[in-house]
C-alpha cells in the first residue's frame, strides 16, 4: 500500500517535470524574438548598457579609469547593488532580519549539556579569529574594487564568533549582538533619510567627486557595505547561539 | 560555454523539482528546495554570460576600452540578493522542522494529516 | 512627493526599534499605523495623482521608482484601513517578535501596492510571505507549526519559479521595469510570453488562494490568532489581489488573447467549487470563513480572467464585498469564540438574542457575500454573471457552476445565522458593547453600498479607466520623467 | 576551459541524483554541500567573482552548516528519548 502510494507520486512527479522540459524545449525553438535559450547575445536596449558606462544621468559622458564617473565604484556588480539598485539591498537585509526573528522565535529552546571544547582550539581560537576578522574587514572595505562585499564579509566575521562560542571563549553576548542589528540596520535607513533631506531624494549617494580606483571613493558605498557587513555579521552570529548557548 | 551552462542549471532545477514533489523527509524536502535555488541562481547569471567575456571590474584604462565585452552586472547582482533570501528562508525552515519534531514527533511532511486523531 | 518612500521606511525603522520597546510596543503599532493611513489620505487629498517617484535620484528603468496612480492610491487606502482594524483585536502579547513582523508585514504590503519594478515586487513579496509564516506560527503549538512550515515551502518553491521568470523578462526584454516591460512586450512570440506569464503568476496564485497552490489557507487559517487572520485576508490578500491586477491587466494586457485566460478560468471554478463543498461540512467557524475566502477569491479571478470591462468591474465590487464582510465575520467570530470558549458554531446558538448587533452585522455581510440584492456583493456577481453569459461557451458553464455554488454558500452561512438567534439560555455569557461598534459601521458601509452603489461605482470607472488607457496612464507617467 | 565546465556540470548533476535519491539525511546534507561549491566554481567560470564568492561564503558554507546543526541537534533528541 504505501510502496503504491510513493510509485504513484513519482510517476505524477515525473510527468509533470518531463511536460515542463517539453514546454521549455518548445519554447526554445520557436521562431520569432524570445527566448531563444542557447542565444548568447543579449538585446542592446538591456539597462546594463548604460550600467557599464556610467552614463544613466548624462548620455554623452566619457571618462578614464582613475577620472570621475557619476558612480565611482570600480566594481559594477557592486555599484548596481549598491546605488543604482541600493532599495532592493536594503529589503533583503530585511529579509534576512525578519527570517533570523522568527528562527530565534520558533527554535525550541532546551537545555543542552556544555561540553569542555580541547585546549588547542581554545589556545588558538584567538588567533583564528582575529585572522577571519582581518579578512572579513577587508572584504567590506574593498567591497567596492575588488570582488567581495558585504554579505561575504558579514558571513566570515561571523564564523569568528562562531570560533569563539565553540571554543568556549567570551566574546560578546546576546543583548550587544541584537543592539549591533538594529543600530546598523537603522543607521541605514537614517541615511537614506539624511539624503531626502540633503538632496531631496531617498537613497541618494551624496558624497560625489572622488575618482575611480582609489581606497576612498564610491562615496557612501563602502559605508553602506560596513553597515550590511556588520548587521549579517550579527544575524548569523545569533544562530551559532541559538544553536550553542550555554543555559 | 553558455549551452554547458544553461543545460548544467536547468537539470539541477528538474532534479531538485523531482526531490521536493516526491520526499517525505522535510530536511531532504528543504536541501531539494536549495538545490533548486542553486540551479535558477546559475541559470540567472547564465543569462547574462557573453562568450568570452570580462569580469564586471574596472581594473585599468584598458577595461574601460572593452566595456562591451563585459558580461552583464545586473543578473550578478540579483543572484547575491537571491542567494542572502534562500539563506533566509533554509534557516527559518529548519527552525520550524525542528518545532515540527518536537510537536509532531515525527519529520515527515505528511504527519499533520492525522491531525485530529491523537491530539 | 518624495516623502512617500516614508510609507515603507517607517514602518521598517519601527521592526528594529521593536526590539527594545516592550511594553511601548502597542503603542508603537497604534502610531505607526495611523502614520501610514493619515499620510495615504494625504496623498489621495493633495490631487496630485498620478506621480512617479525615482529612488536614489536614477530615472525610471534604470533605478527603482514607486508609482501612485489611482489604483495604487485605493489598494493603499484598503491595506492602511484593514491594518487599522486589525490591530485593535490584538492584546496581551508580550513577545517582541509578533509586533516586528507586524511591522514588517505593513512596510511589505505598502511597498507591494506602490512599487514599479518586477524585483523589487518579488522582494517584497517574499518579505510579506516570511512576516506571515512568523506570525501564524505565533502559538508555536502542533497545528500553527504544520501550517507554517507548508506555507513556507509552498510559497517559496512559487517563487523561485518567479525568480526565474524574472530572469526570463530580464534576457529577452533586458529591463526590470513595469512600464518598460509592457512597452516592449509586442516583440516577443507567444510561447515566452506564455512561458514568463505562467512562472510569475505562480507566486501571485499563492497570496490569492488559488486551486494548486491554497493547500496552506485552511490549516493556517485554524492555526493562528484572530488578528493573524485578519491580517491575511485584509494585508496580504488586498496587496496580492493590487498585484494580480496590476500584473494581468496592465503589464501584460495581450492575455486575453491566448489560452492563459482559459486556464485561469479552469482554475478558478475548480477553486469555488473546493471553496464551497469544503465549507459545507465543517463546523469550525474559522475553517468555514477560510473556505469561504478561498471561493471569494476564485470569483474574482474568474472575472478578472473574463477579460471584458464589465466582468472586471464585478470582480471590483467582489474585492471591496468580500474585504469588507470578512473583517466583519472575524471581528463577530472572534468576540462570540471568546464568549463561549470554543471555535465550533453550535456552541455559539442563542448568542444572537442576546448580542443582536455582532449577529446581525454577521448576517449582513453573509447576505452579501451570497450575492442577495440590496447588498454589496449584489452587484459584482450580478455584473460577472452579465459579462459571463455573452462569451462563449466556457465562461457560461462556469458562470452556472459559480451560481450552483454560492447556493451552497447561501446554505451553510444562513445555517449559522440560523444556530445564532436559535433559542438558548446564555446569561453566563458577556461580552462588551464597545465590541460591537466597529462590526456594526462596516455592516452599515455593506448596506450602504448595495442600496446606493453610486459613488463606488465612480471610483471604479475610473480604476477601469486606468486599466483601458495603460499606455497613456501608466507608462507615460514612469517612462517620460527624464 | 570548456571540458572543465562539462566536468563540474556532470559531477553536479549527478551529485544533485545522489543527493535526492539517498535514504540517510547525512550523506545528502555533505554531498548537497559538494553540489553547492561546484556551482561557486561555475560561477567563477561564468564571469561573476563576486556571486562565486558569496556562494563559498554563504550558499555553500553557512547553509550546510546550518543543516548540520540541525541534523545534530534532531539526532540528540532521538538519542535522549
Amino acid at each position: 500500500m504505501k510502496d503504491e502510494k510513493s510509485l504513484f507520486i513519482n510517476i505524477v512527479a515525473l510527468l509533470i517535470l518531463s511536460f515542463m522540459a517539453f514546454y521549455i524545449y518548445k519554447v526554445s525553438i520557436d521562431t520569432g524574438s524570445g527566448i531563444k535559450i542557447t542565444d548568447s547575445i543579449t538585446p542592446k536596449m538591456r539597462v546594463a548598457d548604460k550600467y557599464l558606462n556610467k552614463n544613466v544621468l548624462n548620455e554623452n559622458s566619457t571618462y578614464k579609469f582613475s577620472q570621475t564617473a557619476e558612480d565611482t565604484s570600480a566594481n559594477i556588480v557592486t555599484s548596481v547593488v549598491v546605488d543604482y539598485r541600493l532599495f532592493d539591498t536594503t529589503l533583503e537585509v530585511i529579509v534576512l532580519f525578519v527570517t533570523i526573528l522568527g528562527f530565534g522565535f520558533v527554535i525550541p529552546k532546551d537545555k543542552r549539556r556544555v561540553k569542555m571544547p580541547s585546549v588547542i582550539l581554545y589556545r588558538w581560537a584567538p588567533i583564528l579569529m582575529i585572522l577571519m576578522l582581518m579578512i572579513g574587514g577587508y572584504m567590506f572595505i574593498n567591497g567596492h574594487l575588488s570582488p567581495g562585499g558585504g554579505f561575504p564579509a558579514g558571513a566570515i566575521i561571523s564564523t569568528a564568533v562562531l570560533i569563539g562560542v565553540l571554543a568556549g571563549r567570551k566574546t560578546v553576548n546576546h543583548k550587544t549582538l541584537k543592539v549591533v542589528e538594529a543600530v546598523a540596520g537603522i543607521s541605514i535607513f537614517a541615511i537614506g533619510i539624511a539624503s531626502f533631506f540633503i538632496k531631496g531624494v531617498f537613497f541618494q549617494n551624496f558624497i560625489t567627486g572622488d575618482r575611480i580606483g582609489d581606497l576612498f571613493s564610491g562615496g557612501l558605498i563602502p559605508v553602506f557595505y560596513g553597515l550590511i557587513a556588520f548587521k549579517v555579521a550579527a544575524e548569523l552570529s545569533n544562530i551559532y547561539f541559538e544553536f550553542y548557548e550555554e543555559c | 560555454m553558455t549551452k554547458v551552462f544553461i543545460l548544467s542549471s536547468l537539470s539541477l532545477v528538474f532534479v531538485g523539482l523531482y526531490g521536493v514533489l516526491t520526499r517525505k523527509n522535510i530536511v531532504k524536502i528543504l536541501i531539494a528546495l536549495n538545490i533548486i535555488e542553486t540551479g535558477i541562481n546559475m541559470l540567472l547569471v547564465a543569462f547574462g554570460y557573453i562568450e568570452g567575456g570580462l569580469t564586471p571590474i574596472l581594473q585599468s584604462d584598458l577595461s574601460i576600452a572593452n566595456l562591451d565585452k563585459m558580461v552583464d552586472p545586473v543578473p550578478q547582482a540579483l543572484v547575491l540578493t537571491s542567494i542572502v533570501i534562500g539563506l533566509g528562508t533554509t534557516a527559518f525552515a529548519l527552525a520550524l522542522a525542528m518545532r515540527y519534531k518536537n510537536t509532531h514527533n515525527s519529520i515527515s511532511i505528511r504527519a499533520t494529516d492525522e491531525e485530529g486523531v491523537n491530539v | 512627493m518624495n516623502s512617500i518612500v516614508f510609507l515603507v521606511v517607517i514602518p521598517l525603522i519601527a521592526a528594529f526599534l521593536s526590539l527594545f520597546l516592550e511594553k511601548l510596543n502597542k503603542l508603537a503599532m497604534y502610531i505607526v499605523t495611523l502614520f501610514n493611513l493619515i499620510f495615504s489620505i494625504t496623498v489621495l487629498m493633495s490631487g496630485n495623482i498620478p506621480f512617479n517617484v525615482a529612488i536614489g535620484g536614477w530615472r525610471a528603468p534604470f533605478g527603482i521608482n514607486f508609482v501612485v496612480t489611482d489604483i495604487t492610491i485605493y489598494f493603499l487606502l484598503l491595506v492602511n484601513i484593514a491594518a487599522l482594524i486589525s490591530i485593535t483585536v490584538v492584546n496581551n502579547i508580550k513577545e517582541y517578535q509578533f509586533y516586528s513582523f507586524y511591522f514588517v508585514l505593513l512596510a511589505a504590503t505598502n511597498g507591494m501596492v506602490l512599487t514599479g519594478d518586477m524585483f523589487n515586487f518579488y522582494l517584497f513579496t517574499e518579505l510579506s510571505t516570511f512576516a506571515i509564516a512568523g506570525l501564524v506560527a505565533y502559538k508555536r503549538d502542533r497545528l500553527s507549526t504544520g501550517a507554517a512550515l507548508k506555507f513556507l515551502i509552498l510559497s517559496s518553491t512559487a517563487s523561485l519559479f518567479s525568480l526565474a521568470s524574472i530572469g526570463l523578462i530580464y534576457k529577452t526584454l533586458g529591463t526590470l521595469n513595469f512600464a518598460d516591460i509592457a512597452l516592449k512586450l509586442s516583440k516577443l512570440n507567444q510561447a515566452s510570453y506564455n512561458l514568463i506569464l505562467i512562472l510569475f503568476l505562480s507566486s501571485m496564485l499563492v497570496e490569492l488562494k488559488i486551486f494548486p497552490f491554497n493547500l496552506w489557507v485552511v490549516k493556517s487559517y485554524e492555526g493562528s490568532i484572530t488578528s493573524v487572520n485578519m491580517f491575511t485576508h485584509g494585508m496580504l490578500g488586498t496587496a496580492g489581489i493590487y498585484g494580480a491586477i496590476r500584473i494581468l491587466l496592465i503589464v501584460f494586457p495581450n492575455m486575453y488573447s491566448t489560452n492563459i485566460s482559459k486556464v485561469l478560468i479552469i482554475l478558478s471554478v475548480f477553486t469555488v467549487l473546493i471553496g464551497e463543498v469544503g465549507a459545507l461540512k465543517e463546523k469550525n467557524l474559522v475553517k468555514i470563513l477560510a473556505f469561504s475566502s478561498m471561493a471569494q477569491m476564485g470569483v474574482f479571478m474568474f472575472g478578472i480572467a473574463l477579460g471584458s470591462f464589465e466582468s472586471i468591474k464585478g470582480a471590483l465590487y467582489i474585492v471591496v464585498s468580500n474585504y469588507l464582510a470578512k473583517l466583519v465575520m472575524f471581528l463577530v467570530t472572534k468576540q462570540y469564540s471568546n464568549a463561549v470558549e470554543s471555535k465550533n458554531y453550535i456552541d455559539m446558538k442563542g448568542l444572537g438574542r442576546k448580542y443582536p448587533i455582532l449577529a446581525i452585522s454577521f448576517t449582513i455581510a453573509a447576505l452579501s457575500l451570497m450575492g442577495m440584492p440590496f447588498f454589496a456583493g449584489f452587484w459584482g456577481k450580478f455584473s460577472i454573471v452579465v459579462s459571463a453569459l455573452a462569451l462563449g461557451k466556457l465562461s457560461t458553464i462556469g458562470i452556472a457552476i459559480l451560481l450552483i455554488a454560492s447556493v451552497v454558500e447561501g446554505v451553510y452561512y444562513l445555517r449559522i445565522s440560523h444556530t445564532f438567534f436559535a433559542e438558548k439560555d446564555v446569561n453566563s455569557v458577556n461580552i462588551s458593547r464597545v465590541y460591537s461598534l466597529i462590526p456594526f459601521v462596516l455592516a452599515a458601509i455593506i448596506l450602504a453600498i448595495g442600496i446606493y452603489p453610486n459613488f463606488i461605482e465612480q471610483i471604479l470607472w475610473n480604476v477601469i479607466d486606468e486599466i483601458k488607457n495603460a499606455p497613456d496612464k501608466y507608462i507615460n507617467i514612469i517612462l517620460s520623467l527624464k | 576551459m570548456i571540458n572543465l565546465a562539462i566536468f563540474i556540470a556532470v559531477v553536479m548533476f549527478l551529485g544533485a541524483i545522489w543527493t535526492v535519491l539517498t535514504e540517510d539525511v547525512f550523506k545528502a546534507i555533505v554531498i548537497f554541500g559538494i553540489v553547492s561549491l561546484m556551482s561557486s566554481v561555475m560561477f567563477l567560470l561564468m564571469q561573476a567573482p563576486d556571486v562565486a564568492i558569496t556562494e563559498a561564503a554563504i550558499g555553500s558554507g553557512i547553509t550546510t552548516a546550518l543543516f548540520i546543526f540541525t541534523y545534530k541537534k534532531m539526532e540528540e533528541r532521538k538519542d535522549e528519548r
